[in-house]
């Protein structure tokens, strides 16, 4: 028996991690998606999803069932397998992202030594779900909308690379893992390093995702709903949770790479271990939310539901609380690490997901023309010289022996500066543009 | 615009790259063609060197029911043209049929039908500020838009219980005397009002993506402008200062002072920027109006039966679209030989072609929406 | 442990089908696809006898035939694009012009 | 044990995708099945612990290579295509020249195959990181012929731009 354990012990972890993700994530799209409607309704001025138990909690699932019973529809003319297959392309290659992705510093399915590359590459793959289900579709609007998807996405990928680059260059690892270790022993998050990277980034990971103010390839209002306009029922639910996935992914990144993963904020400073007892504070605040909400419930039923919720809660409080309590040692103690971390992880990629959906409510659509000028003539550009800047930034670090501050505070100004005659230029450009354009 | 540049034939083999240009059908079911317009573009790559729009998907013959009905039972059909502005087409012809029989409504009547109708055209204006900040794809202003337009449809119900298609004004006047409260209810709209617009502007005016998305789309210079004929905002955008409240006063706007706001560039960024301006113009006239509203009837001395003495009128008003004209013609009978109304939608629809050429497919939407075309008065 | 020449079996084999490809089909991007194949292969050879030496050398030249691979298919599909505009064709044997 | 089912595994998919590849008619179907058979590959690059190339075949050939192909399958027309004949008149010459290619390759690999060891005699440590190990090469001994790749990249970026753009 031991040794069938100390044989599966080396699969056993990641397989766990494996299926508690495939199993969970299609219920963590769900409830992001509630949230963002849920946000959306806020920052409008409206309630959102109100029906379907309390405040809408049991709407993703009654969604989702809803999706499921949903008719598949296949137009007449598409082709057949291709249309069959890219809905699962996109999904797949989504999930296996996640599987470098370190949540916390015990969740993790594995730990490559190409980490964030891997991440970066399969990600890459989920263009072909997108192309080929615009293409089999055999719809102008599907095969413009899977054009255009292919087009932004390759180009952002650019700049979204040349971003990571710089972050990779002050961690010297591709390991997700030694990545935030490495921001560990700095004591600092590489985003006050190397805050132009991270822009850009955020920048490209919006447009990678396809989400507003870079979503033409499903511009509601242009092409109907993009690659997605012929799939119904289940199969659009499975791009839409390759969506959110995907979403996940790029904020895990950010977050891995700039964010400094699953640490603490100010996780050597002892003065701020207090920070430790937020996670639990936290969770009892929503749940005392909760509690106070209970008996303005309408109906019996939705009074039970919120009250589980508000359990759940305090459970996950004291799940989270427990490490703290005990004294140092125990196995308990110990899980502090991997439950806080998660904790902290999940956070931290949830306030990259808040910044996304807030964009999303406060901007207009770009233009195509418009999306690519700022991909190709400002982003890509200014990833190059943040590159060269952080490159500058260590050698003066390093070899000439600068502190941190001056040496990174010097090649962020420099950036910067870059960063503004780009934009001037562009402006100017497109003033000359429009002139000329008025003459003809 | 229906001429025969277009042949279209599907081809259904044409592919992006294979043919120098592809022909695209947006509508009539598209999310963004504010209805059944349905418009067929000539794409080159994803310029446009040609489009044709296709209309009469909503038509229900309006001025042929005109003829077979008496002039009050008619009235109710006109507030179905442009329901988004329902007030405004009822206030048009009623003047027209007012003008035919030789009278005018008393000038309390005139007054009330002027606090309607400016209230009418900011909802008609914010109803088209959030569907076109819709189109450009801005989630938020839309619903802070409505908002606002809730208010204005509650007064509506409050004082004749009808929200959308009203059918407020009768001919010679009003049905119903303002209620108790509607100079409180309007001032309450009307005062805080600014500052919403403001909040629009917040959102929108320097925004660079708003700004990149609409400068310098579907430009109208004047001369083009009023050789299309176009009316109402699209022709003051492009500089040209004409508004029929100032040019041919009616109801009771010369009692009131407001300024027409104009732009230069005849783009649809100055559209956005004359019709939020005439927003803030309504507002004061209604708050100037409701100030002093006349005491008297309501009613001027009109017959229950009516007959109007054979001729014709032609009367026009400023709706929030543009121009709104009534021709009728009356054989001296209860029921009018003729209608023909002028619908400001389908005229200023008209210069689409000429706005949208050598702009891209995005484009098509900002400037469907920068025109502000309601597809029941266009197909009437 | 897997013997060094199963790679190479397996190297020469999607070889062989990739020049199949080349001199029998006539649709030009199934030719250029078949090209892909065949400097796909080269590369499992190149890695397998990395592996075999135990040096990263061979990895190196990997890299530059992907390389030279992606400039191949841009160029190739460049040139793919521009005919089809002229002739409306994709037919390999119908590339009888050498200038228009 | 793994290593071989992983090995075989990938192997046969590589062949068999490969087949589709040549013989498919439609070819959005050929593509996809290249897509297939070079990630095959990726995964054999795996069992043989070069990461790093297995991620580049992944980026690069599956990602970048491919998603152009795709891209031109689909701006060029299909339905004319599908119809026409797939093979050249003298396919059976061509397949004999490449048969007689293969066979010969075969017998030399076979011949040779003697003087092959088995595989993996190099110590696994050495190789582990491969990442770095790579990056190392590449910049110091290798560095002219990556300045070269580069040029080589951006003479074929020009000359796609110039292939394809319809008016200069």
């Amino acid at each position: 028996m031991h040794t069938l354990i100390e044989f599966a012990k080396p699969i056993l972890v990641p397989l766990i991690c494996a299926v508690v993700i495939v199993a969970v994530l299609p219920l963590v799209a769900g409830y992001i998606v509630l949230l963002e409607r849920k946000l959306m309704a806020d920052m409008q001025a409206r309630l959102g999803p109100m029906r379907v138990g309390p405040h809408g909690l049991l709407q993703p699932i009654a969604d989702a069932v809803k999706l499921l019973l949903k008719e598949d529809i296949i137009p007449e003319e598409a082709d057949k397998a291709i249309f069959w297959v890219a809905p699962l392309i996109s999904v797949t290659v989504a999930m296996l992202a996640m599987a470098a992705l370190a949540i916390g510093p015990w969740f993790q399915i594995a730990d490559l030594n190409i980490g964030l590359l891997f991440v970066m590459g399969i990600g890459a793959l989920g263009i072909f779900g997108i192309v080929l289900g615009g293409w089999s579709s055999n719809s102008h609007y599907s095969l413009l909308g899977a054009l255009r998807s292919a087009a932004q996405l390759v180009s952002y990928e650019t700049a979204a690379g040349m971003a990571i680059v710089g972050g990779l260059l002050l961690a010297g690892t591709l390991s997700t893992r030694e990545i935030i270790q490495t921001q560990d022993d700095y004591g600092v998050w590489f985003i006050f390093a190397a805050p132009v990277g991270f822009f850009i980034y955020a920048v490209a990971s919006i447009a990678e995702t396809n989400r507003a103010p870079f979503d033409l390839p499903e511009a509601e209002s242009e092409l109907v709903a993009g690659y997605m306009t012929e799939y119904s029922g289940f199969r659009w639910a499975l791009y839409f949770l390759a969506e959110y996935t995907n979403m996940v992914v790029v904020a895990s990144i950010a977050t891995t790479l700039f964010l400094g993963g699953w640490l603490r904020p100010f996780a050597g400073t002892k003065a701020f271990d207090f920070l430790d007892y937020l996670p639990s504070l936290l969770m009892l605040v929503f749940a005392g939310y909760c509690f106070y909400r209970v008996p303005k419930q309408p109906v019996k039923i939705q009074q039970a539901v919120l009250a589980a919720v508000g359990l759940l809660l305090i459970l996950l409080a004291g799940i989270l609380a427990a490490p703290l309590l005990v004294p140092a040692g125990s196995l308990v103690a110990d899980a502090k690490a991997g439950l806080h971390g998660a904790f902290w992880f999940l956070l931290k990629v949830g306030l990259y997901l808040y910044v996304f959906m807030w964009l999303r409510f406060t901007f207009p659509r770009y233009r195509f023309d418009q999306l690519m000028h700022l991909g190709w003539q400002f982003l890509v550009p200014l990833s190059i010289v943040n590159v060269m800047g952080i490159g500058l930034a260590l050698v003066l670090h390093r070899q000439w022996g600068w502190g941190h501050l001056p040496a990174f505070g010097l090649t962020t100004v420099l950036t910067l500066a870059v960063a503004g005659w780009l934009a001037w230029a562009g402006e100017k450009k497109e003033k000359q543009r429009a002139i000329v354009g008025e003459e003809a | 615009m229906a001429d025969e540049r277009i042949p279209f034939a599907t081809r259904a083999e044409s592919t992006v790259l294979g043919a120098d240009e592809i022909i695209l059908n947006m509508g009539p079911q598209h999310p963004s063609t504010h209805g059944v317009l349905r418009v067929k573009l000539r794409l080159d790559g994803e310029k446009v060197i040609g489009s044709e729009c296709v209309i009469g998907y909503l038509h229900r013959g309006v001025e042929k029911i005109a003829e077979h009905r008496s002039y009050q039972q008619f009235a109710p059909y006109v507030d179905r043209m442009d329901y988004v502005a329902a007030v405004s087409n009822g206030l048009g012809y009623c003047e027209a049929v007012e003008k035919l029989l030789g009278t005018e409504a008393p000038l309390r009547a005139r007054v009330i039908r002027t606090i309607l109708t400016e209230l009418q055209r900011i909802a008609s204006h914010l109803f088209w500020l959030g569907t076109h900040a819709l189109d450009i794809g801005a989630l938020t202003p839309l619903f802070y838009c409505l908002r606002e337009r809730e208010e204005i449809l509650k007064i509506y119900e409050k004082y004749c219980g009808a929200r959308l298609t009203t059918h407020a004004f009768r001919i010679g006047g009003l049905q119903y005397e303002a209620y108790d409260e509607f100079e409180k209810d309007v001032e309450r709209f009307c005062t805080p009002f600014d500052k919403r617009v403001d909040e629009y502007e917040a959102l929108l005016t320097e925004n660079r993506i708003w700004v990149g998305r609409t400068r310098g789309i579907g430009v109208l210079t004047a001369k083009e402008a009023i050789d299309y004929g176009a009316s109402g905002p699209v022709i003051r955008a492009s500089g040209v200062k004409w508004d029929i409240r100032k040019a041919m006063p009616y109801a009771a706007y010369d009692l009131y002072k407001f300024e027409i706001p104009t732009g230069q560039n005849g783009d649809t960024y100055d559209r956005y920027i004359v019709r939020l301006e005439e927003m803030r113009q309504s507002r004061l006239i209604c708050l100037q109006a409701i100030e002093n509203i006349p005491a008297g009837p309501i009613m001027g001395k009109v017959g229950k039966v009516l007959k109007p003495p054979p001729g014709e009128v032609y009367h026009a008003i400023e709706a929030p679209k543009g121009e709104l004209g009534y021709y009728i013609v009356s054989d001296g009978t209860t029921q009018p030989y003729r209608v023909r109304i002028r619908p400001p939608s389908l005229i200023n629809l008209e210069a689409f072609d000429k706005m949208i050429r050598g702009h891209l497919v995005a484009d098509v939407v900002a400037v469907i929406g920068t025109l502000d075309i309601v597809l029941g008065e266009v197909d009437r | 442990m897997i013997p060094t020449s199963h790679y190479l079996f397996l190297s020469l084999g999607l070889f062989t089908i990739g020049v199949i490809g080349v001199v029998t089909r006539r649709n030009v991007i199934v030719i250029l696809m078949s090209i892909e194949l065949m400097l796909n292969a080269v590369n499992i050879n190149l890695v397998a006898f990395s592996r075999l030496v135990g040096s990263v050398e061979g990895h190196v030249f990997a890299i530059f035939i992907i390389t030279d691979a992606a400039a191949e298919a841009a160029v190739g599909l460049g040139i793919i694009i521009a005919f089809f505009r002229n002739r409306e064709t994709l037919l390999g044997d119908e590339m009888d012009l050498l200038k228009w | 044990m793994l290593d071989q089912i992983v090995f075989y595994f990938f192997a046969v998919l590589a062949v068999i995708s490969a087949v589709m590849v040549v013989t498919r008619r439609n070819v959005v179907q050929s593509a996809i099945f290249l897509i297939t058979a070079l990630l095959a590959t990726a995964g054999i690059f795996l069992q043989l612990h070069a990461e790093f190339l297995f991620i580049v075949q992944v980026i690069l050939y599956a990602g970048g290579i491919m998603v152009l192909f795709v891209f031109v399958i689909m701006l060029v027309s299909l339905d004319v295509s599908l119809n026409q004949v797939q093979f050249n008149r003298q396919w059976w010459l061509g397949l004999l020249l490449a048969l007689v290619l293969g066979a010969q390759l075969t017998i030399a690999v076979a011949v040779g195959r003697a003087g092959l060891p088995l595989g993996e005699p190099a110590p696994a440590k050495m190789l582990e990181p491969s990442t770095q190990l790579v990056g190392r090469v590449l910049f110091s001994e290798y560095v002219l012929p990556f300045e070269i790749a580069s040029i080589l990249l951006l003479v074929a970026m020009i000359g796609a731009v110039v292939m394809a753009k319809k008016k200069i």
